[in-house]
């Protein structure tokens, strides 16, 4: 069964989008990347420094044929500064897709809804694949939709927080009415986190603290990799519905009884 | 002298030069950065066509871990 | 790395344990226990037909030593029945294993626990590997344990009911105080509370409804294989802690910025 | 004339039959079931030495999908 | 002990703001609105019935001297049609209060926060004390009470669901960062989703559906207004903390012992 | 309209039983009953100190005509020293109503549910009025109201943990098979935990550390007061169902449109 | 024959009247209600100073329960 | 001398005395308290009818703070 995941044009099998920051050491990020079956990965873009010049970048790392790779504007507060970061990220990146963030808040990095509309708006007209990063907002989902973003990323809870997914609801309507790829992002902290957003019919997830900051992160993405492939075959396969009482799973008659020996 | 602005912090050289040959005198590798001049991104293939005068702002960026 | 799941003296590589009722057709629970990867499946005993003794029977579509047999004790309301279905059931399934259920409750399926207690010394007594199914009384489950069963094993919701599972403190605790694997059981409706409760500790789930009932089932069982596996693996990784505050997985400094154009 | 009961239900036999017998008399694949005799569990090797009497009570059982 | 709601410059006792729409009949409404103990009453303004130009109006129910009338924008789906309908509820409301909403969405009445936000500035700037109800975006609500908003109103589910508070985690911050009243509004169903919206630190909730679709309405508004009370003055009180074990509210120590009688 | 929770063919007005333990001083547990406006308070037996034997007792500090004692048996771990306890408390309390604690775990005070039951049945032939303190386990709450039982009454979570109620759904299914009063006693937090029981149908709630151990303990009992107040009259006015889409509270017809001035 | 637009719906006069005058003739209450003029809103106080010509649109609203 | 446990601790007297004097030998205000005597437990008019005898066991109980 072909089962694949179409942003921007482009197809994926996995739909597990993996964030490359907060691993301990860059041999962490490369196994756990590798572990994880992405086949997308975001990067951030930063200064050189210019006293050490020669130093690794994440090019030395990986190989960009490998992946689609998304540029994020991460650290971004302003529709400017995330303007001029998309465009540098698409020059290095050598892609038109970036995961907009605008956020003005440093203690939640809770992004601001309408910069992030007005900022995706012009980048869609530059050409961009724009995958925003938002709160599960559902009015804000289908107006960044009709603004032809290529996803919406609703977020679970705070970035790294690891509190799991508190916008179930919120994210359950903005499935319901998208035209787009949903993807949620932020917060996930273990695969059940995964798994449920897939059940419920999100399209693909992004991690990246949960995997980075693990015990194991290479054993946390594959165990990440197992529960998307979880949710996405369980919104496949059509899940039983809820019922207030039981339903026995074994035969309720044709019982053996037992009975006393003959006196 | 010319003075720039590299990365948020003061730099001069003696005379103008291409854009290019400043990046390539840090030894960076042109394939692994992206350039703002004074607020715009260009392309690589514009980096010959750039001679850096006083006043010039640069932003030299290159990707790193990000989530 | 191997990890195993030992019950009883005998080892397992799945943790998932798969019942055989409920399902639309026997074609599709043969499928649906193949597509799980379960080492470990439920029967219950039943009356045979006298007016129709040469009916297949279980043994004829499922090869009995490529699984470890669990009969059950499922319609039993008293500790007499549940003794008297689990000698039979021995016989039968040409096993010591038993899946203990007291239930007197038609409408909810509740176990009796002091009952389910009683019952499971005297099995233990004779010999049998217990697995009783209970409430998610962390008293009783002590208690259980302490009698010897093989396991505990704590319902999540009501049998069949899809709900999920209501009873995550109550299994905290009595993963925490566990001497013996702890098995999930009952109202588990979709992978993602399979693996909620192996991340928490549990040793593993068991699953009927979820499976036998889903629009298909063996993309379903493939679903909850998937779902077990990432539940342990993230079990085994390490979670990450959870955090009020937002944590960075982009750096924080050296953001480049734009600049206006020179007057 | 022998009385029973048969899994809840009355059945008659002319004269003493071994369990054994009685049970293939109905076809029973004897691997796949078990007997419950008057509320005792009897092993299959048994079935040979019980002769049924009048008043009996059997289960004879097999296993049945369940969770 | 003096602890009252300040909204635009106005003092409050009572933190339960009533809604008057959706009860059966008239005579319900006012007997609800006054159990209720409310001091602040929203209403809505729509066309009159000019066929009909003597048919009674609220005004003839209610005596606008006893309570902070609160006209609403409902209905408006734009920033223009808000606007207007702000300016003709303050003419016929005689009051700068307004409570603000831009729905574009009729299907879960969503707010439109980029378009809340463009008319709160306007109507600010207009002389209006502005209540606007916006979903529960901290960011969104931290712009809203910048630019001058006199509360901010998260949503708790959608209006009239009944769905009780799906947003606690993000009120909880909105709270934290807030330097203007909190009112949760929309989707509160009992009094204890009232009660626990005070008890974290919301300064007042709104609540009409609840009370005016209730099977008795009076009565479910005294309900609220218990609860309202309730929560209050456990948030003054101050809550206990929430510890992982027990901790036992009777001595451990010198408990009576049994003793078998001598032989 | 008179509503009244009767218990041992006594009638209370207040659904509110406070335990008199965890106190700072007593003082503070003297006013804290007064605000709570109980009618019953549960009361611990203890050695008396021989070296001291004038010291205050609760008696010296309440009057007992005032309120129904509810002597407890907390601190026994065996049906033995239940017994032993109960029939100490019926003397020195002067009464034949007994709370029925029989915990052997000291790390999260959980019950023994098997021995409670057999304490109770004992404790019902000598004649007292049995208000059992046990899991939220429905199979065990029907035995415990057929064996006899006043009253059952289910932990939300463990004592004094402050966790509020995890077992929402499992108290549901007792209320509905409910043939005496439904207690939820235990980890109740804040008053919008004792509204929700009494909301879902509880008839009461028992309450002692959320009080005593509050930074103002006089104040939170007011503010419980007012939660069970609100609790039970929600319950009794009928709260709205629970509807997936919103409905609107103000009309959505005749809303008056801005139109463009004449050019 | 002056036309108007009244609460979406056309209505005429036969000759311009004051706005006040106009509201009066449907026993309206003037204390009880608001009124859009062309899209501006007008204060009661300026009911008597309008007077009503063709094309004009006018809103008049009332407070009704609302949530 | 008549060895008695009384709360978990050793105590003798002298001779023989009934258990209401004892008690009150402590200034134990009666009505505030109940005992248990050898795991009996007894009722305040049976105070006086027992006299208390080597080996004996008291519990002296009175109600304190709980939940």
């Amino acid at each position: 069964m072909s089962d694949e995941l179409v942003i921007g044009g482009k197809s994926f099998k996995s739909r597990l989008i993996v964030g490359t920051g907060r691993y301990r050491t860059m041999e962490d990020m490369v196994e756990a990347v590798e572990a994880s079956g992405t086949e997308m990965i975001t990067v951030a873009i930063r200064r050189l420094d210019l006293d050490d010049p020669g130093q690794k970048t994440l090019l030395d790392y990986i190989d960009w044929n490998k992946y689609q790779i998304l540029p994020n504007t991460a650290g971004c507060a302003t529709v400017e500064e995330a303007m001029f970061v998309a465009r540098l990220g698409r020059e290095v990146g050598k892609t038109d897709f970036v995961k907009l963030e605008v956020i003005p808040d440093p203690k939640y990095l809770f992004p601001d809804g309408a910069a992030t509309l007005e900022a995706a708006r012009l980048l869609v007209e530059e050409g961009f694949i724009v995958l925003p990063y938002v709160h599960a907002d559902p009015t804000l989902a289908k107006k960044l939709q009709d603004a032809g973003c290529a996803t919406v990323m609703p977020l679970g809870s705070a970035i790294g927080s690891g509190q799991g997914i508190h916008t179930i609801e919120e994210i359950k309507i903005i499935i319901e009415q998208a035209t787009v790829p949903i993807v949620v992002d932020a917060g996930l902290a273990v695969p059940s986190d995964a798994s449920l957003a897939l059940e419920l019919g999100a399209d693909a997830v992004l991690v990246n603290s949960a995997i980075a900051q693990a015990d194991t992160p290479a054993l946390m993405a594959e165990a990440f990799k197992h529960g998307v492939e979880a949710g996405r075959k369980a919104y496949l396969a059509g899940r039983i519905g809820v019922r207030q009482y039981a339903a026995a799973s074994s035969p309720t008659t044709d019982v053996p009884q037992p009975v006393p020996a003959r006196s | 002298m010319i003075n720039l602005t590299v990365n948020g912090k003061p730099r001069s050289i003696e005379k103008s030069v291409q854009l290019e040959d400043y990046l390539l005198s840090f030894g960076v590798n042109l394939d692994h950065v992206a350039v703002g001049y004074n607020g715009e991104v260009i392309k690589k293939e514009e980096f010959p066509k750039v001679s850096l005068s006083d006043g010039d702002i640069l932003e030299i960026v290159r990707p790193v871990g990000g989530g």
